[in-house]
């Protein structure tokens, strides 16, 4: 029986997408209701799918019915299901609050977002490295024309810059792919671990270049520094329900580097063997580090919750990069926390911002914004749950990845990094909320506040809070159901961890025997 | 469950005050929950009191060590009665202290919040359970301190307590993990059953430390002592709260819980002991200058808190009894003196010592009670804090004590208890002997009956305890140090008389000193003021987190300078070395070991050709439409090399997709400046051409380290099954559209994006194209040359038919849907070239947008199809049919595959082409919207 | 810019253009490079439903008056000159004195107005000895042509006038 | 023959590479597409040089070239192709919004 | 026969593209280079016919039509942008 | 195969490639603009129509059929290449009628 719903993630908003082309011509709540159907249904699916996942075995799903790995194999394992589900959940609600004026400041806004939604879906689900690439474009293209959405000349120059790193990017992708190709002679990722398991010494130097060239690539989508100077900028002056949305599109990267550097370049891989087990940790400690200065350094809450996305990849890869099966857990623990936080901090500063009529998501003093109480609150609860201050996720997320690194040659650095950037935080979110909140102008204190002292300060409507709120509530959600998620992460990184499962799933046992016997057994 | 209700009601029905309107009901729903607390609380006091420990344990995240877990330790119900008890008057008084214009249902909510948090850390079982509940009181304290909202003093204060507890919460969090790590379990019973594990492990002194670190600024010792006096920004209630039983306490109530599992080494001794006494010493001393009775009563605190510390740093046994008992004495008269502090400021509008005076005529209650409190506060026998205090002298002579500690901490002992009864005498005297003040703000009288409650009750459990110790607090500080200690458990009595002792004599000492000093305090006035510029602690953090945060935009700005250039040569640098690494470190060969082929002089001149067309292209980049025709000679000779190189197809698309990218190039160029200035430094030229010959050789190397080598590829199964499986002889052909047909889905979808953005780009855009040439020459007024006209007129359909030919043969010869679609396009460009968009888009009236979504949808629907015969996606099927006089023919799915293709291609360039034509011509843009096309073309045509 | 006007050429809705449907049937044999029954069908179909499709985009189509002449012409006249004269223009460019050639234009008065006829007959010129055709002028009176090496003007404008404009005048009968 | 093809394979890169280092958008996306088609040549390339080989089964040919990595330059080609068209369009557009043609939006010609 | 006339034949075009490089290179106007381009894609043409004669095979013929559909396009685009800077209007 | 369609082929081929080349022979050699226009419209265009007929020849007896496809490929070259050339006539002379006596700085660039 072929499980029709692996590829429901993809062909879904494809079809919904294109039906929204359809439409371009008509009133646009039409086409609100086509994306938002889409990304409930999405929803969905995606939840059945990580059901399934949670007991059942990996899934795959062969396009055209062709035998593995000749034809384009989608899989669907523990982690690729989880993130599925936490880029539906954030999809729908990035939406449903672009819904409410967003989408109508530039051109085709709905078809695009579910464009993205597929190209990040496919990205996820993929098991073909080519495909990935085709995925990542589709991604990225979309992110192209959500990022320059609504005009601007911030907002276009640092789309632009956006724009160029990654069309360079992708070039080189194509590079690495090409030599993976030209050396091993296959696309699929699980034959290219056990091709590479088998390649003979010589060929050694160059897998491994190609692996680290993909990771040039890798790094720059994840934010990894020193290529992660796009960010800030891009994230900060694009729409804030694109912003959300984007909390999802480093963790992209971050999902393809412990997908192909766990599969492809595993520790069973001969030759490719534990290729990024010396770089990745100190790389993520700096970005780690540089998003810390950055998240103290900014003076706009729009850009330390930029910077805070650097950090939560820093962070992220830092715990990803002991390459050991428990730290991958708590890495799968952290990253829908810090994802859905991030984006509900972007959608909790617009609400401040659009309420702060001459001082926006600044930090200076400015007249008090409309509603005090419920946006203090909204803040409050993201700052708690990102500084990583209990009882929300972030404490649960936090303790479970220093637990678990401790043993790792790395843990020192990454505790202190994690504790000191958590301890930055904390004092940057504090500082903001007190000047956001209790650091008032009255209306007539300053030459620009009088200019602007009457116009009206916009009140949200509960259907401009919702989301934001949405977002934050899943916060002790994951705390409280926290037995449930860890025992979950385990699992998932035990699928990770052990290409074995993985390429048993792609291509049969028989296939999957070298790297098994490389491996010394299970 | 009981167990757990106990921190949790508060915490839960924090919002219940919140909800009323109503002064009282907010006053009243807060107590209730309070007191339904106390009452369970109570209930657990059969067991307590027998030695009995009851515990709640339920598993929350295992995997973390995480549990649900409480217990009710005979140290924890002591700390849980405080914490509630003085929180129940703490309400009542709040109830006539918040003043109308305040929002009173907002404080309440505060401080049930907070409340929950302090009894979650006194009764967690869990270390990672105390650890949340005592964030939680970081966060809450926060909230509490910055009350008053429009105050700076208030939102510093906030600021500095979230930060200094909150930070020291993180190196606690490194703590406990460490120790639950070493221990085996973060279960309370079990870590602290785990001494000798701990003592004996090399993490011992980092666990030690970072735990250390968290209670100590919790409590405000040395060096963090600084936060807490700016923390009386709060209301008062807030403070008797914080400074009394909570908050502040939560730092030597934790230090006490780990007496156990951490106490006991010579490690432990000298930091504990050390920091209590300098905070002891040095917070006394403050205090003597405070004027405001507030601050004055927070340095207290801070000493008081020494004090506790400094015993805890001790160990012995009789010194934890010492700190038990003093820890309730003090929460005791501290609470009672901030509430009278609050009613002081209430009544005459003004919390400083210098401008209040001579109250006790107008305030007598309120005079009696302080003095009570300030008996308390300065160890005077009677009060409740001389037995405690003694208790305390005594331990510091304890005889185990040696070197320089024998002296050293019996005369910091006391020289702070002479500091704290000057500043006792001062605050007592100060305010309410002397002549009665004139200009005070209002006119001083009694507070409310409601106010003075709960003072009264607090100073009455001191004059009580203070006379009859053994009946009112022994059973109390019995279970408590018990609970710590354990077996360890000496035997004490506790009474107002133990007959004539050195502590005795060090306390008489005290009380003497105490007096001359205050006596002669102008003089020590005088010299503190010189001193005190060196003892802020404010404006050093302050200007630490100013320098962090000027730091941090240091960085930032280094890093992150805006200038895509940088970015770009970081990241192709960063590419090319970590792709040169593994060359660099291992010493496999480059090259293989395949022969090279045999180069031919036609091969060899046009890859001189590409590469003179390639450097001329950058030498000419200035003059941008040279650049432009030089690329051209590039994409030609691509274009050869595919064909050169066996991959018909390739050469196919390779040259219509260059002609449409120059077609776009040069549309563009019309806008843009027709050259390039130069403006880059020649480092930089020199810089970039470095590394683009770098890459480049990069580059080639890596393509001749493939070329060399043999490998072994899944293709042979295309080769084999395309006939067969695929129904194709052009096996790039089927690969496009069934083998890979996913990735050609995805390709025309990046199509469709494509065309999208730039439509979204364009639309509403507008720029005036210059009048002239780059030369300043006026453009020919000749826009649609009459014979291009004529000509374009009769290539469009043998175009199309050539198309149509492409598209068709595609699965079994070079061609295919893609490139008939840019056959289709450029020859439809090439009308609007000819004639232009007003003329040419009425006659191909399509909504592009809508071609686009049709290719899109033909090529799913051709996918899905196979659903319905339970295949996967894109599963193709061919069938040849025979038909008479036609012959033998061929029907694939493929086709309709392709045939999506096409129009996706047909649309999305048509869009672009449009769009990007429409930028400078109104005519234009107002044709291109779809709604007009067909009365154009109506109006035209008539 | 041409108006656009009612085909004058018979026809209908369904067949709008059966000259053009025969030539492009003729070359989808050529394309496919068989002749069969199937493809014969296929070319007509394509024939036939091109028409359809960019009728709009040719509004004023050339009236052949005598075809037989146009064949003539083309296959005759025109393939003979192309020939001659570029051997003619080889022998020009290979010439060891390039300096000698006497390049100049010529401003040819033209006797017809119609657009085609004018397009066909500069694209002749261009393909026959050694000129191009470089600009019709606005009011389509002259037709400016480059020659590579004129001795004559005269008899050079004398020859294209009666060689090539004659004819096509004749065949498209204007 | 190698070493022309891998010649030409590296000039491309390096012409790219300069021209995407530049300051104004015209040339950057000049350079962007020098480097698409050496990176299609790459791609290509992967699948190793075959003279006289083309992919189309017939009866008389036994040897074929590698079809896979031409099916993948063709999605190559078409994706690089979709991106080009999409930044010469932003290039017009930031020459809209930022009045310059500057990467970084900046006005004047910083001096040299 | 053939096996003399097929290199003579691409020494000859081969020798055509160098002078069209030539004249790309060397300019002076626009013009000149739009014509020697032009040219060189008119001559690649001539090459995949050459191309197909050699190997005896078939599918180079779409690769030469295309070039000559695409090389028109290319020319007319690039003349009328130095004529009227819009391409399309 | 037949000698005499061999000699055929071959000589269409030659004279093709001949014609060609004498077309850009002409492109070099000659003086100005209007002049090297010439080369390449008459010329190359029929060398390629010659290159067209030997092919034609060529499968015609090599192939399963008879071969006229390749007559299509001069067929477009004998429409468009006159066309390609009378655009860059007019071009020329719009360009030359509005000579400008001050050249900008760009022009440099432009002529080498
Ligand atoms: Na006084
Ligand atoms: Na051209």
């Amino acid at each position: 029986m072929i499980n029709h719903l692996i590829v429901g993630p993809l062909l879904l908003p494809l079809f919904m997408g294109t039906m929204i082309i359809l439409n371009t011509n008509q009133p646009i709540a039409r086409r609100r209701i086509l994306g938002l159907f889409s990304c409930l249904a999405v929803l969905v699916i995606t939840i059945i799918l990580l059901f399934q996942s949670v007991d059942g075995p990996i899934q795959t799903y062969v396009l055209g019915d062709w035998p593995t790995p000749f034809g384009i194999v989608m899989v669907l394992d523990r982690l690729s299901a989880m993130m599925l589900c936490i880029t539906a959940l954030l999809a729908l609600i990035c939406l449903a609050y672009a819904a409410r004026g967003t989408d109508r400041q530039g051109k085709n806004f709905h078809a695009l977002f579910q464009f993205q939604l597929l190209g990040i879906n496919g990205a996820f689900l993929t098991g073909d490295i080519f495909n990935l690439f085709v995925f990542f474009e589709i991604m990225l293209l979309s992110s192209y024309g959500l990022v320059l959405h609504g005009g601007g000349g911030l907002r276009t120059r640092a789309g632009m810059h956006y724009v160029m790193l990654n069309l360079v990017g992708s070039s080189i992708f194509l590079v690495g792919v090409g030599i993976l190709y030209a050396v091993l002679g296959t696309l699929n990722m699980a034959d290219l671990a056990v091709r590479m398991a088998q390649a003979p010494a010589e060929n050694a130097a160059l897998l491994q270049a190609a692996g680290l060239i993909l990771f040039a690539v890798f790094a720059l989508k994840a934010a990894l520094l020193p290529l992660c100077f796009w960010l800030p900028d891009a994230y900060g002056f694009t729409s804030a329900p694109v912003a959300a949305l984007f909390a999802i599109m480093t963790k992209v990267g971050v999902y393809v580097i412990l997908r192909v550097y766990c599969l492809i370049f595993s520790n069973f891989a001969g030759v490719g063997a534990g290729l990024l087990n010396t770089w990745l940790l100190p790389a993520a400690l700096i970005t780690l580090a540089a998003g810390a200065a950055g998240v103290a350094g900014s003076r706009d809450l729009r850009r330390i919750t930029a910077y805070l996305v650097i950090m939560s990849v820093g962070t992220l890869l830092a715990v990803i990069g002991t390459f050991q099966r428990e730290a991958i857990a708590a890495a799968i623990v952290y990253l829908p926390h810090t994802t859905f936080m991030t984006a509900a901090m972007f959608l909790v500063a617009d609400l401040i911002g659009r309420q702060r009529p001459d001082a926006g998501t600044g930090l200076v003093p400015d007249r008090p914004v409309g509603q005090p109480t419920l946006l203090g609150l909204l803040f409050l609860t993201a700052a708690v749950a990102i500084g990583g201050l209990p009882p929300l996720s972030g404490f649960v997320a936090k303790v479970m990845m220093l637990t678990t690194v401790k043993d790792s040659a790395g843990a020192p650095w990454i505790w202190g990094l994690v504790l000191g950037g958590g301890l930055l935080t904390l004092i940057a979110l504090g500082r903001t909320g007190s000047v956001i909140f209790w650091k008032l102008l009255p209306a007539d204190d300053t030459e620009t506040a009088r200019k602007t002292a009457h116009a009206p300060v916009p009140v949200h409507a509960p259907a401009d809070v919702f989301p934001a709120a949405v977002l934050l509530v899943i916060s002790p959600l994951l705390v409280i159901f926290g037995g449930m998620i860890t025992e979950f992460a385990f699992a998932a990184a035990d699928h990770v961890i052990n290409p074995v499962h993985y390429i048993e799933a792609v291509l049969g046992p028989d296939r999957s025997l070298p790297l098994l016997l490389s491996s010394g057994g299970e | 469950m009981t167990l757990a209700l106990i921190p949790l009601l508060p915490l839960l029905g924090a919002f219940i005050p919140c909800i009323f309107h109503n002064r009282n009901l907010n006053a009243v729903s807060a107590g209730l929950i309070a007191a339904i607390s106390l009452i369970l609380l109570l209930l657990q006091v059969p067991q307590v009191f027998t030695g009995d420990m009851p515990v709640y344990t339920r598993d929350w995240i295992p995997a973390i060590g995480l549990s649900f877990a409480f217990r009710v330790s005979g140290f924890g119900f002591l700390f849980a009665l405080l914490v509630l008890g003085i929180g129940l008057l703490i309400v009542l008084y709040a109830r006539y202290y918040i003043a109308k214009e305040d929002p009173m249902g907002r404080f309440y909510t505060y401080l049930l919040f907070f409340m929950g948090s302090m009894l979650g850390i006194v009764l967690s079982e869990n270390l990672l359970l105390l650890m949340v509940f005592w964030e939680l009181t970081s966060i809450s304290s926060f909230l509490l301190i910055g009350f008053w909202r429009h105050r700076a003093d208030a939102r510093q204060g906030a600021f500095m307590a979230l930060v200094i507890t909150g930070g020291g919460g993180f190196a606690m969090l490194a703590g406990f993990i460490l120790l639950g790590h070493i221990a085996g379990s973060f279960e309370l019973t079990a870590v602290l059953a785990a001494k000798e594990t701990v003592h004996a492990h090399p993490l011992y002194p980092v666990t030690l430390i970072l735990i250390l670190a968290g209670a100590f600024t919790k409590s405000a010792q040395f060096p963090f002592q600084f936060w807490l006096p700016h923390a009386m920004a709060a209301p008062t209630p807030v403070s008797a709260f914080l400074h009394s039983a909570t908050m502040v306490k939560a730092g030597v109530f934790l230090l006490a819980l780990m007496v156990p599992v951490l106490g006991g080494s010579t490690l432990w001794f000298t930091i504990v002991t050390t920091t209590g006494l300098i905070t002891l010493v040095f917070a006394a001393y403050m205090a003597m200058f405070k004027d405001d009775l507030k601050g004055l009563l927070a340095y207290s605190t801070v000493s008081h808190l020494g004090l506790i510390t400094l015993l805890l740093g001790i160990g012995t046994p009789m010194a934890v009894v010492a700190a038990v008992f003093h820890i309730f004495n003090h929460a005791a008269f501290k609470a009672g003196l901030f509430l009278l502090a609050g009613i002081i400021d209430h009544e005459t509008g003004t919390r400083d010592i210098q401008r209040l005076s001579g109250l006790k005529k107008a305030m007598p209650v309120t005079a009696v009670l302080t003095l009570i409190g300030c008996g308390g506060m300065a160890g005077v026998p009677l009060f409740n804090g001389f037995l405690s205090k003694e208790m305390f002298l005594a331990e510091t002579l304890a005889p185990g004590l040696t070197g320089a500690w024998s002296w050293i901490l019996p005369v910091g002992a006391v020289l702070a208890a002479v500091f704290a009864v000057a500043y006792s005498i001062r605050m007592l005297v100060g305010v309410f002997w002397g002549k009665p003040a004139q200009d005070l703000p209002r006119s001083p009288h009694e507070p409310p009956v409601g106010m003075t409650l709960s003072p009264a009750f607090l100073m009455a459990v001191c004059v009580l305890v203070g006379i009859f110790p053994a009946f009112f607090a022994g059973p109390l500080v019995h279970a408590g140090a018990g609970a710590i200690l354990g077996p360890d458990m000496p035997a004490f009595h506790m009474a107002v008389w133990h007959g004539f002792n050195m502590a005795l004599v060090l306390s008489m000492v005290a009380l003497a000193g105490g007096a001359v000093f205050y006596r002669y305090r102008h003089r020590l006035f005088d010299a503190h003021v010189w001193c005190s510029r060196y003892l802020d602690g404010k404006t050093l953090f302050e200007s630490l987190v100013s320098r962090m945060v000027q730091a941090g935009n240091h960085v930032i700005r280094f890093l992150e300078n805006g200038s895509l250039q940088r970015y770009l040569f970081v990241f192709i640098s960063a590419t090319l070395v970590l792709g040169a690494i593994p060359f660099a470190v291992s010493k496999t060969p480059l090259l293989g070991t395949v022969a090279a082929t045999p180069l031919d002089p036609v091969t060899l001149i046009m890859g001189l050709i590409l590469i003179i067309g390639a450097v001329a292209t950058v030498k000419t980049h200035r003059n941008r439409i040279l650049s432009i025709i030089m690329l051209s000679t590039v994409g030609l000779v691509v274009a050869l090399a595919f064909t050169r190189f066996s991959a018909p197809d390739l050469a196919l698309t390779q040259i219509s997709v260059e002609v449409v990218t120059i077609i776009l190039l040069m549309m563009a160029l019309h806008l843009l400046p027709p050259t390039t200035p130069k403006e880059s430094s020649k480092a930089r030229r020199r810089r970039d051409g470095l590394l683009a010959v770098l890459a480049g050789g990069g580059a080639a190397a890596l393509a001749m380290a493939i070329l060399t080598r043999p490998y072994d590829t899944i293709s042979d199964f295309f080769l084999a099954y395309s006939v067969p499986g695929g129904g194709g002889t052009n096996v790039v052909n089927v690969i496009l559209v069934d083998f890979r047909g996913f990735d050609t889905m995805g390709e025309i979808t990046v199509l469709a994006i494509a065309g999208l953005i730039i439509y979204a780009l364009l639309h509403g855009f507008e720029r005036h194209a210059p009048d002239t040439d780059e030369m300043g020459r006026p453009w020919t007024k000749d826009r649609f040359p009459m014979i291009l006209v004529n000509i374009t007129r009769p290539l469009l359909p043998l175009a199309l038919l050539f198309s149509a030919y492409i598209f068709l043969r595609g699965h079994n010869d070079p061609g295919g849907g893609f490139i008939a679609g840019l056959i289709t396009a450029t020859v439809l460009t090439l009308q609007y070239i000819a004639s232009g968009i007003v003329w040419t888009r009425p006659r191909f009236h399509f909504d592009n947008h809508v071609i686009m979504a049709l290719g899109l949808i033909l090529a799913l629907g051709t996918g899905l199809t196979s659903w319905a015969l339970n295949y996967p996606f894109l599963t193709s099927t061919y069938e040849y049919f025979k038909l008479p006089l036609i012959g033998k023919f061929e029907i694939a799915s493929a086709m309709a595959f392709d045939m999506g293709v096409f129009l996706v291609v047909v649309g999305s360039v048509m869009l672009m082409l449009v769009k990007l034509g429409s930028i400078n011509s109104e005519d234009a843009r107002t044709v291109s919207t779809s709604v007009l096309v067909e009365e154009n073309l109506e109006k035209e045509t008539h | 810019m041409p108006a656009y006007r009612k085909s004058p050429i018979p026809g209908n809705r369904w067949l709008p253009h059966p000259l053009m449907t025969l030539v492009l049937v003729i070359i989808w044999l050529l394309l496919v490079n068989t002749i069969t029954f199937g493809h014969l069908l296929l070319g007509t179909l394509l024939g036939i439903a091109i028409p359809w499709f960019t009728n709009r985009f040719w509004p004023e189509r050339p009236k052949i008056a005598k075809p037989f002449l146009l064949f003539r012409f083309f296959c005759i006249t025109f393939l003979t000159d192309v020939i001659v004269a570029n051997i003619t223009v080889v022998r020009l460019f290979l010439q060891p004195d390039i300096s000698r050639l006497r390049p100049r234009f010529l401003e040819i008065p033209l006797d017809t107005q119609d657009p085609m006829v004018i397009t066909i007959l500069a694209s002749v010129i261009s393909l026959t000895p050694g000129t191009v055709s470089a600009e019709v002028s606005d009011d389509r009176q002259t037709l400016i042509v480059h020659g590579l090496d004129v001795a004559d003007e005269a008899l050079a404008i004398q020859t294209i006038k009666t060689r090539y404009e004659a004819p096509l005048k004749e065949i498209f009968s204007c | 023959m190698e070493w022309l093809v891998s010649a030409c394979f590296g000039v491309m890169i390096a012409c790219g590479v300069y021209l995407v280092l530049r300051a104004r958008t015209f040339p950057v996306i000049l350079g962007l597409t020098l480097m698409g088609y050496a990176v299609n040549l790459f791609l290509f390339l992967t699948g190793r040089l075959h003279t006289n080989l083309p992919d189309i089964i017939s009866g008389s040919q036994t040897q074929y070239a590698d079809p896979l990595p031409q099916a993948l330059v063709l999605t190559a080609i078409v994706i690089g192709f979709a991106m080009i068209a999409f930044v010469v369009v932003l290039s017009l557009r930031a020459l809209g919004e930022l009045d310059t043609d500057h990467v970084d939006g900046h006005k004047e010609n910083p001096p040299s | 026969m053939l096996s003399i006339a097929i290199p003579v034949a691409f020494a000859l075009l081969t020798a055509a593209q160098l002078l069209n490089l030539y004249r790309l290179l060397k300019g002076p106007t626009l013009l000149d280079r739009i014509l020697a381009l032009d040219t060189m894609y008119i001559d690649a043409i001539a090459m995949f016919i050459l191309t197909g004669v050699y190997f005896r095979s078939a599918v180079y013929f779409e690769a030469a039509l295309i070039i000559a559909v695409m090389g028109f396009i290319g020319t007319v685009a690039t003349s009328k942008f130095l004529m009227r800077g819009d391409i399309l209007e | 195969m037949i000698f005499f369609i061999e000699l055929l082929v071959s000589f269409f081929l030659v004279v093709g490639a001949f014609f060609a080349m004498a077309g850009s022979i002409g492109s070099y050699r000659l003086p100005d603009f209007f002049s090297r226009l010439h080369g390449p419209t008459k010329s190359t265009t029929l060398g390629v129509g010659s290159m067209a007929i030997a092919s034609a020849i060529y499968f015609s007896f090599h192939g399963p059929g008879i071969s006229f496809h390749e007559v299509l490929i001069t067929l477009f070259l004998f429409i468009t290449a006159p066309v390609s050339a009378h655009f860059l006539a007019k071009a020329a002379l719009h360009q030359r009628l509005h000579q400008n006596p001050t050249e900008p700085k760009t022009r440099q660039h432009t002529a080498d």
